[in-house]
């Protein structure tokens, strides 16, 4: 068994957390759930610096919390995110990064370049002499991105990196980030308020509420049938995986989707996702006239209702989630089985770099 | 929590269905420190051992039963509290300046407060006659007004006790206060508090580990002073005769085991007030 | 044994080229005499070096029953040497080689108008006196009790050199102090004055060769050289009296040197 | 920064377009911790003064000219410096232990080491005779096998200050440990660093202030000690004798003036050391 | 003249900030900008804590830096959210939000009663008595909101008040937050990298970047002349006021906006405000049949090309702003004076109580 599992219970002053965890080799889970919910305690457990009182830590079949065994947090091979950063406030913001190379024995000026390659890989490199009290605070966060990635972990913990990002450079570490899980052989936990985070980044999600896994499962699962209106709310997404060129994304089986790709490298063709939200996606009856670039004829499958909207599932030269009102369901008279028209605004989807 | 790179380990509190195993502590004190700490602690805590073998046990009981013991144990816990206090009520002001104040020759302050530690001890007892004397800089004018005079009294002992222990304190509340997060100051400015207001209720909080650290040093020296206020105070019995002079007096009279059996009385009940202090007066609230 | 004594260059193979130490522990009121005694000692000895450790009484007593190595031990009082010699640590007898004796001791100008040892009484005077277990305080507590005085005292000291200190600052009114620390004390600072019932309690300076010494031929001999009529001039000097000598002294105040 | 509510004050740094107006600085202290500052300054300074003022000044060059004091004042700063080498390499351990240490006693063990505070130096000559001397409880066993004895050395002088002055910096120091931030430490842990690499490079980086404090404090008294170091080295000329008891020796030898004139080279000596370490040394690198 | 007038020259190591800031009474005024453009370096001038060396503060008429004048921070009525929470680690979750009463010498057990109401404002009554070590992350973020607001300033400085929160929870407290401004008659500046954020609770927006403002103005104006790209990606926002009944929003001129309410409790109809995107603007050619729930015929007045997208004003029953892509405007032929409709999916729109 590789990757990470994770079964425990924990206690924190009155707060109880009962959590079941498993992430495979290369994967990435995104932790979903309100204020409190113990996203932060949850993985200060995988950490080891929060010893349950019950349960087993495994990461790629080693034991790291059992009954009788509990490995240090030094000696995890993990790379943790922090929710305040934690940057080491006498070390300038490229010691900071080379910190985890340091202690696992790489010299000091292979540390450092390799800690400048990062500091470059998340647009800091004007400010890597800065001490971290003189960055702002979406500078600082990236650092402790960098600092926790620079190690090379077999786990990594990411507890709301990009929250303190400004749209632009979130859009560009969500994609350097991207590319990095993708790479990275690793298990990856990633705490999130962005749905949007969560569906670019992660395979699974798993949604805590008040301590308790509310619900699991691949995203596009989740995203079908979501189990309570919060999930609804919470995950959607549709996701394809295609080829960008000047006009949208063509998909292996042909289907093109226009979409605003301006901020990508203009010339030669590359793999990319394009992903956009199921309220996005208007449904005709009839083929309409207009501005949405994106049109598919497409039969409804499935539908589902929740908290002021009906989830439609539908298919045809695309597969796509559509949320709508439950009034436009009546007036339309929508049933499984009709055929209709789906549109998706270019403006409305988001490319990244597969 | 208290330490760094402990795990916690906590089970459902209240919910008694499923106990938590009993928590086994790691502690987070790097191993190889504990060499040299274990051979610091046997090179401070030998000589005491040495002392406790060689002591006349058979004889303390009838020692502690001497009114001129009893007296001289009494006065040393009253002047030594006193000067602490005073030391707290003038020393951690200067601190803050030390720490805080941006002026010219601070550094020559922060020197010139730590004189009394290295003035030799008789001298130090000098140094205040020089001061406080009835010929002293400031002594003999209020002499010659209110016919009072410092030296030889009860006061005269906390004055020299402070003279010289303050300094402990200072430097140690200052090191404290150089060490604080001035982030949590700063919110407390912009919440209307007053410089006074945030010291009190932000910074003093903060640096408590270190002010408790620093009025433990403090008293400890004043309990132990010797030379500074057995010069300006003298050691006349029932009235200014402290513990550390009834031992040398001890001595002197070819009397060593007695002299060993009062400081045994002295470092015993030193360690019994210091141990009892709760160990939560010198702890931290520390994160976010 | 002590061949190795990490004081001393260990012993080598020429005895007779050997450069010899002589370590004497003496009580500090000796400290001017002394001193001036060890060179003459060393030039009457070629290949001696006399070394000096200069102490309270009671600390060179706890440092000898420690195993110092010392090879003489003089001491301000019979008590202290009694300490070492009831260790087991002397060595022969001891001898009383010096007394001295007690004197009024104002500040200069004598402020208080202090004529006589019945002013010790007065409470409106600041008074130090030494400690009833120091040796200037016990003989001064019989000599006010043959007089029949009860002294007011502000301050009791546990050695003589911190009541001279308090007299020397112009703190006290008056002090007794003995007569050899009225002589040592800075210029002009302290005004001796001598008075009849001194007689009462003289006190003395004892001597002794140490059972530990590493030079004992040279301990034996600089105990004897002490009390040969050169060192004794030398002590007279510094305001001690011969053992033998019993009479008054002189009844005019002596001022400080 | 280094003030809390104090407002930095900056222009643009390189670009010399438009030269900032000079800062004026507002001090971060609240000005009702003036006054008592000031008193405690005026308290401890005073007696300086007056000891200056009743010294004899012309006297000075004579004195530093005499190759006994010389020898003196050169031993008292190497032994007081080795003194307080050698308090850092095993007392700063001690502090962690105490700081971080989770086991039953420890209170018990912070007062003990407190202990040679509260000792009256003489005594506390003693018991280092008790522990090390060549009838000590460890010193016998180290003479009868190799013959060496350890008073009345240089080394000894060493020993006797590290006894006395050594408890100043393991209390400064543990206040400062107790007053760190642990998340750091944490983060460090998670980084793959050992204990030792974690208090290597976070947790003494922070507490940098409160050791540089503990260790002004550790070299100042043991630039000052007397009693103890009097008791257990001597003061042999030459071999032992430091500035304390070459004062010392002249009260006896009834040269008060002496005395202060040595003292105040001791004063000088150790405000011109302490004023210029550079402020930097105990200043921190804090936020976020 | 009162409100905020800022207009001043700071620097901070070799980064350089030149602002000028109105902000009327009862106004808010949004600070946008990239991570490092400085905007909590222009905050911390307006607290008092850096001291610009040139330039002018007021507030209120009174002059708070200016040449030869600086009022210290604590005589600044003034309430601040940190970027790092910045509460005090030693007091409970209630005595921090107390502190500012205290300080303005409301008495103990009162600073308690109202700190205790403000807490149940943000929703965290059951956590009052901890320690902030001891919340989690979003829980801390709302106590620092409480603590600035607790004290009623004259001034609010909140920066980036929300990003510790979830979906849900931010939802609650920017109604909250919302409502307290608009009650408010003092002056808030608002620092936020959410564009919804910015649009909803500020009246105008100002855009910093590398320290100087580089836009500024009433938020329509700023939406519909974006003067960069950058801007344009920020700033946009179609936002109503109405009256909120079952089936949408209905405005004064008596066109209904269909919108998802169901957070809204479901009585009396309230005052509300209902946004939406730029972007999830369809336009036709001809009227569609199908789910988007809002269909207005409107005709195009303006149009301005910006990365990757052009910006389409509409007039109509309903004034909209449209995002599509430059080929749909060629495609289907759109210039200005062109009839067409305009459609949102009442999905995509927020509904917040005014
Ligand atoms: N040391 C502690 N002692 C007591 N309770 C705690 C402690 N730490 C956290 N809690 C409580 O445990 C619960 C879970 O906290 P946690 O930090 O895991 O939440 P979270 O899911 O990360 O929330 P957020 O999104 O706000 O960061 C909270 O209610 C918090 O108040
Ligand atoms: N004390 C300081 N010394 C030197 N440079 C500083 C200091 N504080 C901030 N800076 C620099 O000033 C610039 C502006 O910082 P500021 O914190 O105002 O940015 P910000 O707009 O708040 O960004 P963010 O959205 O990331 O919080 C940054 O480049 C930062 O690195
Ligand atoms: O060296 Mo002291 O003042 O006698 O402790
Ligand atoms: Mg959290
Ligand atoms: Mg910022």
């Amino acid at each position: 068994m590789t990757g990470l599992t994770a079964d425990f219970r924990v206690g924190r002053g009155t707060f109880h957390l009962d959590l079941g965890l498993t992430v495979p080799p290369g994967g990435t889970v995104a932790l979903l759930g309100p204020n409190g919910a113990g996203k932060s305690t949850a993985l200060r457990v995988l950490t080891g610096l929060l010893r349950p009182y019950e349960g087993e830590v495994r990461l790629d079949g080693t034991v790291l919390d059992g009954p009788g065994v509990h490995v240090a947090p030094e000696r995890r091979p993990i790379g943790v995110v922090w929710q305040d950063y934690r940057l080491f406030p006498n070390l300038s913001a490229l010691d900071n990064v080379a910190f985890g190379l340091r202690t696992r024995g790489v010299g000091k000026t292979e540390a450092r370049e390799r800690a400048a390659a990062w500091i470059e890989r998340v647009g800091l490199t004007e400010h890597a002499r800065k001490k971290p009290g003189s960055l702002s605070g979406g500078q600082a966060q990236r650092v402790a991105l960098a600092r926790a990635l620079a190690p090379e972990p077999k786990l990594l913990l990411l507890d709301e990196p990009l929250a303190a990002l400004d749209a632009r450079t979130r859009l560009d570490v969500r994609t350097n980030l991207r590319k990095h899980l993708a790479d990275f052989g690793g298990a990856t936990v990633l705490v999130t308020h962005d749905p949007l985070d969560a569906m670019v980044l992660a395979s699974d999600v798993l949604v805590l509420e008040e301590g308790r896994a509310v619900q699991r499962g691949p995203v596009a699962e989740v995203a079908r049938h979501p189990q309570t209106d919060y999930v609804a709310q919470l995950v959607g997404l549709n996701l394809y995986r295609g080829i960008a060129d000047t006009t949208g994304v063509r998909l292996p089986d042909g289907t093109v989707i226009s979409a605003v790709m301006d901020h990508l490298a203009p010339h030669d063709p590359v793999e990319v996702l394009v992903a956009f939200s199921p309220s996005a996606v208007s449904v005709f009856t009839e083929r309409p006239v207009g501005t949405p670039r994106n049109v598919f004829p497409a039969q409804i499958t499935d539908m589902e209702l929740h908290a002021g909207a009906v989830r439609l599932r539908l298919e045809g030269a695309l597969d796509v989630l559509a949320d709508v009102t439950a009034g436009a369901v009546a007036d339309l008279d929508l049933v499984p089985g009709r055929q209709v028209w789906a549109t998706v605004k270019a403006t409305e989807t988001s490319v990244y770099p597969a | 929590m208290s330490i760094s790179t402990e795990s916690e380990r906590a089970g459902p509190v209240g919910g008694g269905a499923r106990p938590p195993r009993a928590p086994r502590e790691r502690s987070g004190i790097p191993p190889l420190l504990l060499a040299p700490a274990g051979i610091g602690l046997v090179f401070l805590i030998i000589p005491l051992v040495g002392l406790m073998v060689r002591a006349p046990w058979t004889e303390l009981p009838d020692q502690l039963g001497r009114e001129i013991v009893r007296d001289a144990l009494a006065r040393s816990m009253y002047t030594a509290s006193m000067a602490t206090l005073l030391s707290l009520l003038l020393g951690v002001p200067i601190a803050v300046v030390l720490a805080h104040g941006r002026f010219r020759g601070r550094g020559l302050v922060r020197a010139l407060v730590t004189v009394p530690l290295v003035l030799p001890p008789v001298v130090g007892g000098v140094a205040l006659f020089a001061a406080l004397g009835r010929r002293g800089v400031i002594g003999q004018h209020v002499h010659d007004w209110t016919g009072y005079s410092l030296p030889f009294t009860t006061n005269a002992v906390i004055i020299a006790e402070t003279f010289v222990a303050m300094p402990f304190l200072i430097i140690a509340v200052e090191g404290a206060l150089r060490g604080a997060d001035p982030r949590f100051t700063e919110a407390a400015s912009t919440l209307g508090a007053t410089r006074w207001y945030a010291f009190r209720r932000v910074t003093l909080p903060q640096v408590m580990p270190g002010i408790a650290a620093g009025a433990v040093l403090c008293w400890a020296r004043a309990l132990g002073e010797f030379g500074a206020t057995v010069t300006f105070a003298g050691s006349l019995e029932g009235r200014t005769m402290v513990m550390p002079s009834a031992v040398y007096r001890e001595l002197e009279a070819g009397h060593p085991d007695t002299a060993i059996a009062l400081s045994l009385v002295l470092m015993v009940i030193s360690v019994v007030v210091l141990a009892s202090l709760r160990e939560h007066w010198i702890s931290p609230g520390r994160t976010r | 044994n002590d061949d190795d004594d990490a004081l001393v260059p260990s012993g080598s193979s020429t005895p007779a080229a050997e450069r010899r130490e002589l370590m004497v522990f003496a009580a500090a009121s000796l400290t001017g005499a002394f001193t001036e005694l060890g060179k003459k000692f060393e030039s009457d000895h070629p290949g001696v070096t006399v070394r000096f450790n200069f102490g309270s009484s009671g600390t060179l007593a706890t440092q000898i029953n420690e195993g110092a190595p010392a090879d003489v031990f003089a001491s301000a009082s019979p008590a202290t040497m009694t300490t070492v010699t009831d260790a087991g640590n002397g060595a022969g007898e001891a001898v009383t080689f010096v007394k001295n004796r007690l004197e009024i001791a104002v500040p200069a100008g004598n402020p208080g108008e202090v004529d006589d040892i019945e002013d010790f009484a007065d409470d409106g005077l600041d008074i130090a006196l030494c400690a009833d277990t120091a040796p200037c305080g016990a003989a001064a507590d019989k000599m006010f009790a043959a007089a029949n005085i009860t002294p007011k005292p502000d301050t009791r000291e546990a050695d003589v050199k911190a009541v001279l200190t308090k007299v020397e600052a112009g703190e006290v009114d008056a002090a007794l102090v003995y007569h050899t620390d009225v002589l040592s004390a800075a210029a002009g600072k302290v005004e001796g004055i001598s008075f009849e019932e001194s007689d009462l309690a003289i006190n003395d300076y004892l001597i002794s060769a140490l059972k530990d010494a590493k030079h004992a031929d040279l301990a034996t001999q600089f105990v004897e050289f002490i009390q040969t009529d050169a060192a004794q001039d030398v002590l007279k000097a510094a305001g001690f009296e011969s053992p033998g000598a019993t009479e008054s002294a002189s009844p005019s105040a002596s001022p400080a040197s």
